[in-house]
């Protein structure tokens, strides 16, 4: 049942790309079939997902595709099921935007039926990655979904900047897929088989696993945007058109955060905790670097994409704490932390899926992707701004929205430190707890930031200030986002008891404390450690601002509201140019956490030449550049440059040297075998 | 057994008709034609030893068994695509006036020679004859090398003469020795037939067989392309018509590895010790590493394209080198679809050069914008030639990785390295070739995207499901190589 | 290895001859002049046939005699006049090539064959032939073959050098192995042949692209420069 | 019965926050040698504003008039869960205390969109400012919650206020981190001397009046209000976490009273502190603000590991 409904999935999307192959012939038509199987595959693969993931189902399939003796191998399991989730839930909303997205693209030069075509594979292969049961079918899958999204970042080719990121992009996936190739290779050579089942079964030496381990955090860790390998990211993302970074940050890091779950608490047998260790280091480091870079930026899908950095992290700090609780003997507070990452993982999914079909919306209707040249959408575009500050509500983890709970999990998750024995953990943990509340705070600050210089104030440019409101479709594909962030937000209590199977299904029990005092009441560990009543949350808010609001309001029904000019200490009229821009807004920021970025800064003076006291003119340079670029990238390509150059010499043109090289090489292998 | 005799016959005789009528205009129509012919034939030998096991033909001078019956196909296979190709391409040339009806006559008939050298050193079952058509193989070619008559063009030719003729040399040195060897244990007329060869090699003088082996790896290791032998490979295929350039990347080097994987299955029982695999094993691991650095630098499309072929002929010698099971069947699975994408890339890649007018890369920009067809094509065979799945090449690397990982756990992170490198250094070409603007004046040109169709097809067939037979054979393959079948030993 | 005492006149005057085509191999390396060269490597090829037929006279074997003809017919008196004919053609008859060091060059030759004969010595502990060590010779010759190509930037000496390299193996078929099998030793002498031919095309070819037979300005095609 | 008792706590809160910041301001005029304003004199402000007329900036959208209910809203919450007079209410199992601080963040971050709503420079400023110092100072702020949360294992307050009740008076070194820790971080947060100047309307030095420059009328009495809330939360916070005696473990009458009437000494004292350290001290310039968080978050992690490797032994 499940199953086959995720495999109906997989086709739906194939079907669709492939039918987008006509789109240059029967453009419109093609269009809203194309978009429509794709939001049925997204429909059947939450369907399948959800029901192998609420009835714990464990259906497995092969398919006389692959190798002759290693025919693919599907399955679906609570863990799968969640991931289908996900991945299903994003697709449809994409697949309401998409009709309304694409429509510049259909007067472009370019041709739409690429763009079809590879979302359909992105998608199917995104869904196949996930239920694929052995290393081959999973890395083809894998590849295939590195592939599509790659042709898809270069879709708008004609700009170099994109084509440069995609080239980064798909070097870097190529790299990461033959370091999990690796991993599985480890895994395959001691459990004989590449089929999941057989690795499972696997015995391996603490070396060795470790060398797995590795392995599959630099290869998933480098999809999934750990920092610092995380430089692909905020280039590809915003290179791709909207709905596709929607697709690429909400879902496709997470099939990598998927892999990741699968390969250690799965394949590789039991997590230990120095690994977690690790992992939770790595996750605080990229969320404290992905949310201080994302700060920085003006681009707003690139501020975006900086922000999936950060995000991962957290995620990644869950699935920390989770290996370290588990290898230290701690199962029930393992769970807690593994519901946490999954919790975020859907979270995320939400959020920044919005976030970026909110960011194309604007995109589109105002032609404009920096913020500095935005301001005042919330006035011509009011549902999209809407949508776009539930979005932001929700990525800065505020109450009562869903990223909330999932960092409160975490923080849950941390606080249970104590119970462990080495005090260097007792003393670490605590301190990546407050790294995560430091990273929440400056997420919160960028995305005041973001809302207040886009869409609050007033336009900065023309076409802002004539932007439109977008077409149904694409709204109802940021609502029905928005709504689940919502609903996701104020029922944890049914989300965490849905996660449950998973938890089951990797660590062998349960959480059934976080239910104890009933669907009102999350207490993860305990009533009396914990307790958020997210609805009573909900509730008050409306409860006290509400009731504040009808008494203030219930009189003065007569006279209108008198609008008057804003104070501006007696310059003339307002204009945009008073605004503070978001350069501005983090400058104190940027003054505080100086050495993080490589900032180039520079003012030129132009003087009066007859007064040389007079200035006349001011004109103010900004670049910050990604550190870990300069020193890791940069000295990779160079070494390789030199390396070709050195081994170009060898071949000097002239055939003598070349029969030098030929008896050269016949007397050493002679003296060689004799 | 007629079959395999029309395979041989087919193309020689062609060879002789097109020599007298190789200026007309329905030459190429015949070409077409006697290769259409000479498939259907192989494909026939194919069928008959699908159905009845190996096949040795009357007088032992022919041998067909699971080994080389899919790489006499295949032969037949890339040289009609190719042919089918060659007919707008060289068309072009005409109009372009950079060849003569004189050197189109001998183009086509030195073509059929070719393919006739190809097959004929496949299908021979006598080490000897074996080394003439590899001879005849270069001589056939020389003179296409050079059809241009560009001085760059001659260069090329000389070079690729001199080259394989002083490493075939030693080759025909390492045969005699072998000869030497053999000639005490058998019969002398049987003394090079690779059959008998096969049985009594545990008999030969591990002395003198390990000096064989040297001199046959040297010699047809130089025509692998197998650093730093390989000098003579990218000039020749650079310089070349684009059609020559296909199939001397799709078939020679093939044949040429054929050959070694003989010798080392004759020298490995005979020595007793892995010496053979170690060699191989480190002229691949060389010519891998190499090549993938100077893809980096080139400034020529084919150029760029010989050298990775370099590269993954180094894959497959080092994987032959590995042996066992994993690694051999991967390697022979790697020499069927690098052959087939590389020359659709070929194809692709001289009607880019057309588009264009010239083959250095900074002048081609904007294929896609221009060309959908062919910017696609190129995108999608060099995707499927850095290893990307669905494609067949992925499907190979992934078994020879594997078997790496298992045999030597410490080369694997070279092999990665080589592998990176090698995609970084395709596509920093690539993308300005197929991505970007149309430039001013540049337009579609006629091409015959069928053979790229369909070659890509199989090569993503191959990818997704290895079709029962084919496997079957490469399992037996795998068994003759490496002793092990992969069957056998449990994936 | 036993004294020549064993072996009666012929197989003492094959080893003379294996010695003398040695020596025609040295003689090549020294001489500069090409046409000097071509006469050299045809009196390598008359000796060679010599050195057939006295081996098919020992050994008995009739097909030896046929190849004998053979080798006479094409390394002796074809091939050369071909390049003789490309020489006078060319007018490079009177041309001297500056080599390289000549001495060094001859002291490169003869540690060439102390090593070949190092390599050849399990062949040799093998074969039960009175021509056995020939197998050092022949290998010897094969490697003085490539040197001379080597060492000489003329296309013309090249191919000589080539073609000696020839000789040295179709010394060690006859003289170790009594010689291959017919079909083979066809196949190998068409070769030759054609190989022959379609050198002196592209030497038209070369002259005609670069009016020289310096093989130094072939040089275009190259990865060094940056 | 407890949740009327609850919800009776809560209408303290709001009721009394006017009161505190009133004796606040009369004690420093007193130390300042200015006659002092009645302590009633806050509810007259608010009473006043709340008659005042609305007056709207041109540019500004729905958030403006929607900001002020948000923002009482979540502090009215924020109040219903800190136990001021008694414990075991079931309000206070609504949330624990990181959401409390997410209720914070929460009004934080509609103050500051409200302020970059109006389109001026002054609003830009004051919310880059606000968001620059809320993002150093809430971490510091987790990190003494932590310190408590992890030596009481709870971060439900009333219930971590028991258990330290429970434990008798000892001396834990990390509490005294922690209460110094959290002193500063509740200076920066509720905007006073030496981080911010609530009187101040000079425009380069302000950082939470230039949000709410524009505001007017009831919108601008909600505002000041909850900012008043805000600020006896963290009082409530500090005296009855580092200080708990007195307050009710029961809901009788007696307890109650008395847990009311030591609550209030306890808060009149520690305002009165701060009113003499806000006499001694001057505002700090804005950029040696990070040092000064700094310092708070110092002291917590201190207070933190101190908790881990003291108390705890490992």
């Amino acid at each position: 049942m499940s199953l086959s409904l995720a495999e109906w999935a997989v086709l739906g999307a194939l079907a669709s790309g492939l039918l987008g192959l006509a789109a240059d012939r029967y453009p419109v038509p093609v269009k809203f079939v194309c978009f429509t199987l794709l939001g049925l595959s997204g429909l059947g693969a939450v369907l399948g997902g959800g029901d192998a993931l609420l009835h714990a189902v464990t259906a497995v399939q092969t398919l006389p595709l692959g190798l002759p003796w290693l025919h693919w191998h599907l399955r679906v399991d609570p863990l799968s099921g969640f991931f289908l989730v996900v991945i299903g839930i994003v697709t449809v909303a994409v697949s309401l935007y998409g009709p309304g997205y694409v429509r510049e693209y259909e007067h472009g030069r370019q041709s739409t039926a690429a763009l079809y075509l590879f979302t359909g594979l992105f998608v199917a292969a995104m869904q196949l990655v996930v239920i694929a049961d052995d290393a081959f079918a999973f890395l083809v899958a894998w590849e295939l979904m590195s592939l599509s999204s790659y042709f898809l970042v270069a879709y708008q080719h004609q700009h170099a900047a994109n084509r440069r990121a995609a080239f980064l992009y798909l070097l870097m996936a190529e790299v990461g897929a033959l370091a999990i190739l690796l991993a599985f290779g480890v895994l395959a050579a001691f459990g004989g088989g590449f089929s999941f089942e057989a690795m499972r079964g696997a015995a391996l030496t603490p070396v060795w696993a470790s060398v797995a381990f590795a392995l599959a955090l630099f290869g998933f860790g480098m999809k999934a945007g750990l920092a610092p390998l995380h430089i692909w990211l905020p280039q590809a993302h915003p290179a791709a058109p909207s709905h596709i970074s929607a697709l690429m940050s909400g879902v496709m890091l997470k099939v990598a955060i998927y892999g990741l779950i699968r390969f250690v608490f799965d394949l590789l047998g039991g997590p230990r905790w120095d690994w977690g260790l690790v992992l939770l280091l790595a996750g605080s480091a990229s969320a404290l670097l992905g949310v201080l870079y994302a700060l920085m930026q003006h681009d707003l899908k690139r501020l975006l994409a900086y922000h999936s950095v950060e995000n991962v992290g957290i995620i990644c700090m869950g699935l920390g704490l989770a290996m370290i609780f588990a290898g230290t003997g701690h199962p029930r507070l393992a769970v807690l932390g593994l519901v946490a990452a999954l919790y975020h993982t859907l979270n995320h999914a939400l959020f920044k899926g919005l976030l970026f079909l909110g960011a194309g919306a604007v995109l589109q209707r105002s032609h404009e992707g920096d913020l500095e040249r935005m301001g005042g959408l919330i006035r011509r575009m009011p549902v999209t701004a809407l949508f776009f500050l539930i979005g932001c509500i929700s990525i800065s983890a505020l109450p009562p929205f869903n990223g909330f709970v999932s960092e409160w999990l975490t923080f849950q998750a941390a606080l249970q430190a104590p119970a462990l024995h080495s005090g260097v953990l007792r003393a670490l943990i605590p301190v990546t707890a407050a790294v995560l509340a430091l990273t929440g705070a400056l997420a919160a600050a960028c995305f005041v930031k973001v809302y207040g210089v886009a869409f609050l104030g007033r336009a900065r440019s023309r076409h802002v200030r004539h932007a439109r409101e977008v077409d149904l479709g694409m709204r109802a594909g940021q609502g029905l986002l928005a709504a689940l962030c919502l609903v996701f937000g104020v029922l944890p209590t049914f989300t965490v008891q849905a996660l449950e199977p998973i938890a089951h299904q990797l660590l062998g029990r349960g959480l059934p404390s976080a239910s104890v005092q009933g669907w009102l009441w999350l207490t993860p560990v305990s009533p009396q450690t914990a307790s958020y009543a997210a609805p009573l949350v909900l509730a008050g808010m409306f409860l006290f601002g509400g009731v504040m609001f009808a008494l203030l309001n219930a009189r003065r029904r007569t006279r209108a509201v008198r609008r008057t000019v804003p104070w501006t200490c007696g310059f003339g009229p307002l204009d945009a140019r008073m605004q503070y821009t978001s350069t501005a807004f983090t400058h104190p920021i940027r003054r505080i956490f100086r050495p993080v970025w490589e900032v180039h800064e520079e003012v030129e003076e132009t003087r009066d030449p007859a007064q040389p006291l007079r200035l006349t003119g001011l004109r103010y340079q900004l670049h910050i550049e990604d550190r870990s670029w300069r020193t890791l990238y940069e000295p990779l390509g160079r070494w390789v440059t030199a390396a070709a150059r050195r081994v170009g010499k060898i071949q000097t043109g002239s055939v003598r040297t070349y029969l030098a090289y030929s008896l050269f090489t016949l007397l050493v292998l002679l003296w060689l075998v004799t | 057994m007629i079959a395999l005799y029309l395979t041989l016959a087919l193309p020689f005789a062609g060879a002789l008709l097109l020599g007298l009528i190789g200026h007309r205009r329905v030459a190429d129509r015949v070409s077409m034609a006697v290769s259409g012919a000479t498939f259907a034939a192989s494909a026939a030998v194919a069928v008959r030893v699908l159905r009845a096991g190996p096949l040795l033909s009357g007088g032992r001078m022919f041998y067909i068994d699971a080994f080389n019956v899919y790489l006499l196909v295949l032969t037949a296979f890339v040289g009609l695509t190719t042919a089918i190709f060659s007919r707008p391409y060289m068309a072009h040339e005409v109009r372009a006036g950079r060849v003569n009806a004189r050197r189109m006559r001998l183009y086509h008939s030195m073509y059929q020679g070719f393919l006739f050298t190809m097959l004929l050193a496949l299908s021979t079952n006598n080490l000897g004859i074996l080394w003439i058509a590899m001879e005849g193989a270069t001589l056939s070619t020389v003179l296409l090398v050079s059809l241009y008559r560009t001085p760059e063009s001659v260069e090329a030719a000389w070079k690729y003469f001199i080259l394989c003729g002083v490493g075939l040399a030693q080759a025909l040195f390492g045969t005699v020795l072998l000869y030497f060897a053999a000639a005490r244990v058998l019969p002398r007329d049987e003394a090079l037939l690779w059959t008998a060869l096969h049985a009594a090699a545990p008999a030969l003088d591990p002395a003198v067989v390990a000096l064989a082996f040297v001199f046959l790896l040297i010699g047809y290791g130089t025509k692998v392309g197998l650093v730093p032998l390989h000098n003579w490979l990218p000039d020749a295929h650079s310089e070349g018509p684009t059609p020559v350039s296909a199939i001397l990347l799709g078939l020679l080097l093939n044949v040429a590895l054929y050959a070694v994987v003989r010798m080392k299955m004759l020298v490995d029982p005979a020595l007793g010790t892995p010496l053979a695999g170690h060699l191989m094993m480190g002229f691949g691991m060389l010519s891998f590493l190499v090549a993938v650095l100077f893809l980096h630098r080139q400034r020529d499309i084919k150029r760029l394209y010989s050298y990775s072929s370099i590269e993954h002929m180094g894959l497959m010698t080092f994987a032959f080198g590995v042996g066992g099971p994993l690694a051999t069947f991967g390697a022979l699975l790697h020499m069927t679809v690098h052959s087939l994408t590389k020359s659709s890339i070929f194809i692709t890649a001289g009607h880019a050069s057309h588009i264009a007018g010239t083959q250095r890369i900074e002048r081609i920009r904007g294929l896609i914008r221009t060309q959908p067809a062919i910017g696609w094509g190129l995108l999608l065979g060099t995707a499927a030639i850095a290893g990307f799945p669905p494609f067949g090449v992925f499907t190979s690397e992934f078994l020879i990785l594997i078997a790496t990982m298992k045999a030597w756990p410490w080369l694997t992170p070279l092999l990665l390295l080589g592998l990176g490198i090698a995609f970084a250094g395709l596509f920093r070409h690539l993308h300005p070739m197929v991505y970007g603007e149309r430039p001013a004046g540049q337009g579609p040109v006629a091409a015959n995207m069928l053979p790229v169709v369909v070659q890509l097809a199989l090569v993503l067939w191959l990818g997704l499901a290895i079709p029962g037979f084919l496997a079957h054979w490469f399992d037996q393959a795998t068994h003759l190589i490496s002793g092990v079948a992969l069957s056998g030993s449990g994936l | 290895m036993t004294g020549l005492r064993g072996l009666d006149l012929t197989q003492q005057l094959i080893l003379l001859l294996a010695a003398l085509v040695l020596f025609t191999s040295f003689v090549m390396l020294a001489q500069s002049r090409l046409v000097g060269l071509v006469r050299v490597f045809a009196w390598q090829g008359v000796l060679l046939a010599v050195t057939t037929g006295l081996v098919a006279h020992v050994s008995g074997h009739a097909h030896l005699y046929i190849s004998a003809l053979l080798t006479l017919f094409l390394k002796g008196l074809l091939i050369p006049w071909i390049l003789h004919r490309l020489v006078i053609r060319l007018g490079l008859e009177r041309k001297r090539e500056a080599d390289a060091n000549r001495t060094l060059v001859q002291l490169g030759g003869a540690s060439l064959v102390i090593f070949s004969y190092y390599v050849a010595l399990p062949a040799v502990q093998l074969s039960t032939l009175f021509t056995r060590n020939t197998i050092a010779v022949s290998l010897a010759v094969v490697l003085l073959g490539l040197l001379l190509m080597i060492v000489r930037r003329k296309a013309v000496s090249q191919v000589v050098g080539f073609m000696s390299m020839e000789n040295g193996l179709f010394f060690a078929a006859v003289v170790a192995t009594y010689g291959m099998p017919m079909v083979v030793e066809l196949g190998i002498a068409f070769d030759v042949l054609v190989a022959a031919i379609l050198f002196g095309v592209v030497f038209l070819q070369i002259r005609a692209s670069i009016d020289s037979l310096d093989v130094d300005r072939l040089n275009r095609l190259n990865e060094s420069e940056p | 019965m407890s949740w009327a008792l609850a919800l009776m706590q809560t209408a303290l809160f709001v009721a009394g926050a006017p009161l505190l910041a009133g004796w606040i301001k009369r004690v420093k005029c007193r130390l300042q040698n200015r006659r002092a304003p009645p302590v009633t004199q806050p509810y007259r402000d608010l009473v006043r504003l709340f008659r005042k007329e609305l007056l709207l900036p041109e540019e500004s959208s729905w958030l403006f008039r929607a900001a002020p209910y948000v923002i009482f809203g979540a502090m009215v919450l924020a109040a219903a869960v800190v136990p001021l007079v008694a414990l075991r209410l079931p309000t206070a199992e609504i949330a624990d205390v990181i959401v409390l601080v997410g209720f914070f963040a929460l009004a934080r971050f509609f103050q500051a969109l409200a302020g970059m709503d109006i389109g001026t420079a002054f609003g830009g400023m004051g919310a880059s400012r606000e968001m620059t110092i809320a993002s150093l100072a809430e971490p510091a702020l987790l990190m003494a919650v932590f310190t408590l949360a992890m030596s009481a294992g709870t971060t439900d307050l009333s219930v971590a206020i028991e258990r330290i009740l429970g434990s008798g008076l000892v001396i834990r070194p990390s509490f005294v981190f922690a209460f110094f820790g959290l002193l500063l971080v509740a200076i920066a947060e509720t905007g006073r001397i030496p981080v911010d100047n609530p009187a101040t309307h000079l425009e380069l030095t302000m950082i939470h009046e230039a949000m709410v420059l524009e505001y007017s009328g009831r919108h601008l009495a909600l505002i000041e209000w909850a900012s008043q809330i805000k600020f006896m939360i963290y009082a409530v916070l500090i005296t009855n976490i580092f200080l708990p005696w007195g307050i009710a473990m029961g809901f009788g009458a007696g307890a109650l009273a008395l847990g009311a009437a030591a609550v209030t000494v306890k808060l009149a004292a520690l305002a009165a502190l701060l009113a003499v350290s806000e006499t001694l001290l001057a505002k700090m310039r804005l950029f040696s603000v990070p040092q000064f968080l700094g310092f708070a978050y110092l002291l917590c992690l201190l207070g933190m590991l101190s908790h881990v490797i003291l108390e705890v032994g490992g």
